[in-house]
């Protein structure tokens, strides 16, 4: 176990970055994650691994500075809030497009438009459905912890250079916020341009006499619908990635889903539902694209109802939906606009939704 | 144990970095910790508080609706957590600026008159200090010497040289403060 | 000299200087001693002197001004980050004869939004922009903004603003001044008494120009955010005075009618 | 000859000690009261009543408009 | 009936725009949408009706100017394709989240990224489910004509006034590029600002002594929670107004599902399976959000399964699989990238993938 | 006079122009008389000349250029519209010893990118911008660009250009020379073998300026789009050279190296 | 009736206006149709082509990768389009630079001069009109004096004078147009 | 006296007969085919081969780089 600390969410992203060696962070301020570039900034990597931090004009710049060293075969990453993760829609359809490896840390406030800058899990939606245009995905990381926040970063940017797509760690802002004890990693070093030339040679524009070039423009359709299909093929390939964690599921009849904060809350809402002899579970889809489905399939079909709780109005739901096609009952509990559900209107939500509704 | 607490005054009292020297005092106790700031817009003069959990098991919620103890540095902040202790719990608070008592009669009620001993010590930067000292006294979660060791952690290695003074103020605090009736 | 006692002289009649009525009664959410305060009372004082409140629609984006629809008693709307010049502009050219103002901070106007006050700009629209300048970004806790000196320590400059690292400070003014589509750039500050007598003309000026369609006016207000600054309100007034005012110098850049038309269809004629 | 008398209001509870209106007075009549008040700012007074000449310039710098002017002839 | 021609799909949103009386366009040129500005200013419907049609400096700006006439209580409208969508994101969010009316075409193109300039219905998620951030909805209307191209400009302004909500007319490149007959609408005068007034007097911020102001934002979370709980129940009342179209469904055993260009060539598979002695049917969802679910349920669970025929990888396939709670086998066909399907290959994989395959 | 048979000209040792080896074989999808095409042209010979193939990364946006990469024998991204500066910050950033270049439309780099170039020239990064300015949008069919002239005819001013409407045409070029990040801003065009030539040079010395790592260069090339325009292309040359000139004026704006950053630590200085 | 025909050539050769007169001749008929172009960049010179399609049932699909018959005005649309006639149905070309003759058997081919015959009538603007008579006379799906209306409505009030002129391009076209066997 | 000679090969089947050559020759050697090649243009030929002075000019403005030039000092 590496080193010690008591810090942010958002620091050690920061933190897990310089150790992971990574080459490039570009971001913007925004609330509640400028902590992010802030930790960088004070660490000054640049004289320590060399990494470059640059403070870009927007969000919009950003995403295109991350498209930019993502060509190079370079690990680099930004980090940003919700209304800055939409103006990352476009970007982001592209890098996917290219197939390009980057990682964007999403830390959620309450949407939409202002909104607040309290948490939330309101861009469910968005992140795993392809809030840009065109048929792609990103593969989604939903940490609950700090130490999530560390471990994720290299994982991250591992699937990311894996399928070469871009990988969301999507935080929200309570984790981004609060402190807890956290191992950090060991320090890896940045690679060497001959080892990206080894890594990603046929692809990278490190500068060559190869001719690499990146593009997701194809006008001939005949061409285009193969790209496509090769996407496609990929996202099923990813399927085996899928990641998930259970608790307390062997007896029990009752299984929340929860992802993030909300898996937090359920782990309480558990021993109090279990206090009152309720025999719940829990479900915590890691990756949230791809949706663990089989997984919850397997687990799911067994029980007698699901609640899917979330920190937005109801949006994974439709993937737990789908993923135990519909054969138990399922509904949705939590709470809105930037407010962290308590543990016990959870299990008051299990009772009325499920156990006394149907 | 779990002791779950919020920590509640103006900006610039010292309340957040209070709740973070009994955050890694859990921590060097070998306790699962977790410490969340309200956070919002920078402007100065606003109320700040944090939310501190200490605990030996896993933490689930680090945002919460009711608190073992609360520590009250401002109107507002009693304003807002009287009502938040839970029954049996505690009620910390500096009395300078507090124009309304807190009136609960199920939850122990402790007074420190932070702001004054501070003046008196002529240093008003140690004013957090002196109501962590009188939070131990009452609420002993953590070990003197592991907030000694959480202080170190947490205060610049150029600063250390603050830490006697610190250790004054917290044992200085443990004495002065008093239950209310 | 006490000939005369002090609740004589405090009486209704005797007011000399009082809370503009376009103002609202909501206290400002603004730290002690921020300039946008002094800012918006004076917006609300020209718009009340002028008679337009039912004919003025505001716009504040994102930034620590993002709550003036909370103290100023005109309609107003609420932009994204970086874009009230685009909302703006549809306001004011669907509502031709309305006043259309925007205020906006320095990382919204000069960094995200640099694009949106370009182009409203170069097309000259009739609209006061009120650009409120503090060389960071106030609202999310004091990080550099384009506008921020070099030298200057920000959350993200934390060892001083650096141009090889983090570029050159950004004379936005300077290019607006230059763009076809204004009539009036100046920039102004709120640090004295006289000072903002100052910049109240110009802001007057400005909305005098809206009425009279001579092209889009835009007033820098050199400001400070003491808290991002990490200092006390009046030595931030002070250390703007010292160095700000060296690189962001006060004055007029412009003063006249945007360009006229006419001399530009010269250039295709044959 | 006329002479010319001010006096200003400052209302306390929404005064936020910036001191701006302090600098700001040719005549140094204002001061903090060094008292704070329900948001915990230490708000400003007259300190030198007499002083005041009802210039306004308090009132203008004042970025929270809590400072009334008053003047007049005697 | 109206004035009769022979338009683009493109040419007719301009031509529709002017006659339902809207107060102003802003766009900014893409493919393969262009000729809907393009048209506008060759009408130059500012001498006509005093419309106001502004070729903006990017999407960014197009979008939030739109959020800006609509907070006046206009008519506004904007078009854009795929990667010009993306950009609107955030702007989006804001004015569903500040509860504005305004319509918004998309005329699709394959993505993701640049990708090709030729028809797709690869943005169906990015449009239903929110391409932006926070718990949001657009009303999305699908015509699969240029006269529904007409049609749906007048509906389209109609359901985002009532609803004060943005409406996403999703289109696709072959519908704005294609010529066909068109019945006009009558011409409806550009409402007076008294009109306006009466109508939106409460919210719009044309001016007034009544401090109407427009915003998102809100940072108390008890209060956004209910702003957020507001739009979910304005939401639940949208369900209503959720359209469809019904095709050869009386004696039908197996349905097609399509939208959209899909939707025509479905009902030419149609003919050619029945041929064939296949009885299917076509169930068009006209709203695809508010997705026709019950209507779906109703119809879909009598079928022995059910294709949804999308030019994408399957998107719609979620929505209907939700509707028909899985209990009849829904299976996916269509092409991408630019592509659209043959009314044979459809009938070919309504056989191998429903009426062999299981 | 034909003391020699063209047959013994045509030899391989005495060529003295040829295609450059830096350009791939594929046929361009330009139209006919495309001031792209010399563009592109003179980009791969400064490449070859300097011998630094392996070394160059090019950027190039949508817009009609949008397919460079099929041409020029270098490494290249294809970037988001607008996005090109922000793309080849970072690849400079990361590879501080690689020549980066970008190559922009008038739609592309002065409408949507403004703030991106705008930005990119004032951190002064060390790259090289190609500005082609045909005053259209040319891949889309021939719409207004930022830099159409009053009166102009396009798909979206079909009645010619109007302020009022279409606001003013904008010289972007003026603007970023004076940004101080900037070290070489020029204009230039390529309708004559003789401007071709000068074109080139100035390519060949922006490269040179990010070798010598002086700050941002940039080249407008002053271009036709004969499509666009609906002029055959030597008419369009032609027209050009009658009307765009007056406007775009051609020559060096500013050459130099970037602000010294030292000259802009005084300002903080007490 | 249905007829699916693609018309294909050169940018410039008149294909998308000579698609557009057969569609609103087809109205004028009272019948539907639908009109569909390629679409791309804007490059001079590419290859343009369009999807007529005349029926009087609903039209489903615009774009087709079959058609009735195909009308090819170069040698790229040829190599594109001669296999995608159906069989049975209908090639018609103008020879003029083409270089590799058609050479199904399944279908119907036919030729018209067209670029001899507008050259030899003084007015190059024309030959898409003689084209059009060409098709017209091989499949006659819209009578003439449907397409005189039909072009009275597709071309600009200020062009109508040229109208006698286009009928007699389209009856000359009729008049030339020679099967190839 | 040296005299100089030069001659121009274009590609045919790559000329896009712009004619942006035709008007750069200072020695009018350049014109129209009056054919057209495989992409329907009407490319560009030498007229007036002996006039070359084989000074480059029209490869220089060529757009699609199809000319290749050659000179000999005779
Ligand atoms: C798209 C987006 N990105 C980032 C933010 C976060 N944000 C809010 S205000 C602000 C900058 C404020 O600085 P400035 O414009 O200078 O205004 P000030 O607060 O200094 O008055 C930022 C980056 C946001 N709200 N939206
Ligand atoms: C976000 C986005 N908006 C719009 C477009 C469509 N588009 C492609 S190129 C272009 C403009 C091209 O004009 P310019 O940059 O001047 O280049 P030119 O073709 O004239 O060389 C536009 C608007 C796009 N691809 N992406
Ligand atoms: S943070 Fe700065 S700009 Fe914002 S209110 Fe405080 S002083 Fe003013
Ligand atoms: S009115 Fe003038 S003299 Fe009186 S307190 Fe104010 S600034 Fe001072
Ligand atoms: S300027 Fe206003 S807020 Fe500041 S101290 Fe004076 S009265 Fe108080
Ligand atoms: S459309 Fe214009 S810019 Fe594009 S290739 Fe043709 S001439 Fe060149
Ligand atoms: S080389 Fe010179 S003289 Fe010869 S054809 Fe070319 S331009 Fe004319
Ligand atoms: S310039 Fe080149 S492409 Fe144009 S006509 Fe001459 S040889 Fe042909
Ligand atoms: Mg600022
Ligand atoms: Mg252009």
């Amino acid at each position: 176990m590496g080193e010690l600390r008591l810090m942010k969410g958002n620091e050690v992203i920061a933190e897990a970055a310089i150790r992971a060696g990574v080459d490039g962070y570009f971001g913007y301020p925004i609330t509640p994650q400028s902590e992010v570039m802030e930790t960088l900034m004070i660490r000054k990597p640049w004289e320590e691994t060399g990494m470059v931090v640059l403070q870009a004009e927007s969000e919009v710049a950003s995403i295109n500075m991350v498209y930019g060293g993502a060509a190079c075969g370079k690990k680099v990453m930004t980090s940003s809030s919700s209304p800055g993760y939409s103006l990352m829609q476009e970007g982001l359809s592209y890098i996917a497009g290219a197939e390009l490896p980057c990682v964007v840390v999403n830390v959620v406030r309450g949407g939409p438009g202002l909104g607040t800058i309290q948490p939330s899990q309101a861009d469910y939606f968005q992140v795993t459905k392809g809030g840009g245009h065109g048929d792609y995905h990103v593969i989604a990381l939903a940490p609950n912890s700090v130490q999530e926040m560390n471990d994720f970063v290299t994982l991250a940017f591992d699937l990311a250079f894996k399928y070469r797509t871009p990988v969301v760690i999507l935080s929200d802002g309570a984790i981004g916020q609060m402190m807890e004890k956290v191992y950090l990693s060991d320090f890896v070093p940045r690679r060497t341009e001959e080892e990206i030339r080894k890594e990603c040679g046929d692809w990278c524009t490190l500068g060559s006499k190869q001719h690499n070039y990146i593009t997701s423009l194809e006008l001939d359709s005949a061409i285009m619908e193969q790209r496509n299909l090769h996407l496609q093929k990929k996202y099923e390939d990813m399927q085996k990635e899928a990641r998930y964690e259970e608790y307390m599921t062997e007896d029990a009849e009752y299984l929340f889903v929860a992802f993030g904060s909300a898996s937090r809350i359920c782990k309480k809402s558990i021993e109090l539902a279990r206090e009152k002899g309720i025999k719940v579970g829990l479900f915590r889809p890691i990756t949230l694209y791809p949706f663990p489905s089989k997984q919850l399939y397997q687990l799911g079909t067994k029980m007698k109802g699901i609640l899917s709780v979330e920190m937005n109005a109801g949006q994974m739901i439709e993937d737990v939906k789908l993923a135990v096609e519909c054969k138990v009952p399922v509904e949705w509990a939590g709470r809105n606009g930037g407010i962290i559900p308590s543990p016990d209107e959870i299990v008051v939500a299990l009772e009325s939704k499920l156990i006394g509704g149907k | 144990m779990t002791e779950e607490i919020i920590i509640a005054g103006f900006g610039g009292q010292g309340v957040l970095s209070m709740g973070k020297i009994i955050a890694y005092s859990g921590i060097m106790q070998d306790l699962e910790v977790c410490w969340m700031p309200s956070y919002g817009p920078e402007m100065r003069g606003g109320t700040a508080n944090v939310t501190v959990i200490v605990s030996d098991k896993q933490i689930s919620s680090p945002i919460l609706h009711q608190f073992d103890t609360a520590i009250v540095l401002n109107q507002p902040s009693m304003d807002k957590f009287e009502a938040q202790v839970k029954p049996g719990g505690i009620l910390l608070y500096d009395p300078n600026g507090i124009t309304k008592a807190p009136t609960r009669k199920d939850i122990k009620i402790y007074k420190i008159d932070a702001t004054e001993i501070a003046a008196n010590m002529g240093n008003v930067k140690i004013f957090n200090m002196i109501v962590l000292g009188a939070y131990l006294k009452v609420r002993p979660v953590v070990k003197l010497e592991n907030v000694m060791k959480g202080l170190a952690k947490s205060i610049p290695a150029r600063h250390h040289n603050l830490l006697p003074l610190n250790e004054d103020a917290i044992k200085t605090g443990g004495e002065h403060v008093v239950e209310v009736k | 000299m006490a000939d005369i006692d002090i609740k004589d002289i405090i009486k209704e009649e005797n007011i000399v200087y009082k809370k503009s009525s376009i103002l609202l009664d909501k206290v400002m959410h603004y730290c002690p001693g921020c300039s946008h305060g002094v800012t918006h009372k004076l917006i609300a004082e020209v718009i009340e002197e002028m008679g337009i409140q039912d004919q003025t629609i505001g716009v504040s984006p994102v930034g620590c001004s993002v709550f003036a629809y909370n103290y100023l008693n005109v309609d107003f709307q609420e932009a994204a980050h970086g874009r009230a010049p685009a909302v703006a502009t549809a306001i004011k050219r669907l509502l031709p004869d309305k006043y259309v103002f925007t205020y906006q901070g320095d990382g919204d106007l000069a960094s995200i939004g640099a694009a949106e006050i370009l182009h409203a700009c170069n097309r000259g629209e009739h609209i006061v922009c009120i650009f409120v300048n503090n060389a960071i970004y106030g609202m999310t806790g004091g990080q550099m903004a384009p506008t921020t000196l070099v030298g200057m320590k920000t959350a993200t400059t934390p060892y001083g603003r650096d141009v090889d690292r983090n570029g050159y400070p950004m004379k936005i003014t300077e290019l607006i001044a230059q763009l076809p589509g204004t009539c009036y750039v100046t920039r102004q500050s709120v640090e004295t008494a006289a000072a903002v007598r100052k910049t109240k003309k110009a802001i007057r000026k400005a909305f005098e120009n809206q009425r009279d369609k001579k092209g889009t006016s835009f007033i820098e207000v050199v400001s400070t955010c003491n808290s991002g600054w990490k200092v006390d309100p009046v030595k931030a007034n002070k250390w703007m005075e010292d160095h700000m005012f060296k690189f962001y110098p006060l004055g007029d850049l412009k003063d006249s009618t945007r360009d006229n038309p006419a001399d530009y269809e010269q250039y295709i004629k044959d | 000859m006329a002479k010319i008398k001010g006096a200003v209001v400052i209302d306390k509870e929404l005064c936020k000690g910036c001191g701006l209106c302090i600098v700001a007075c040719p005549a140094n009549v204002l001061g903090h009261s060094g008292e704070v008040n329900g948001k915990g700012y230490d708000y400003v007074k007259m300190v030198n009543p007499d002083a005041c000449v009802g210039c306004a310039s308090c009132g203008t710098v004042c970025p929270d408009s809590v400072i009334t002017v008053y003047k007049v002839k005697i």
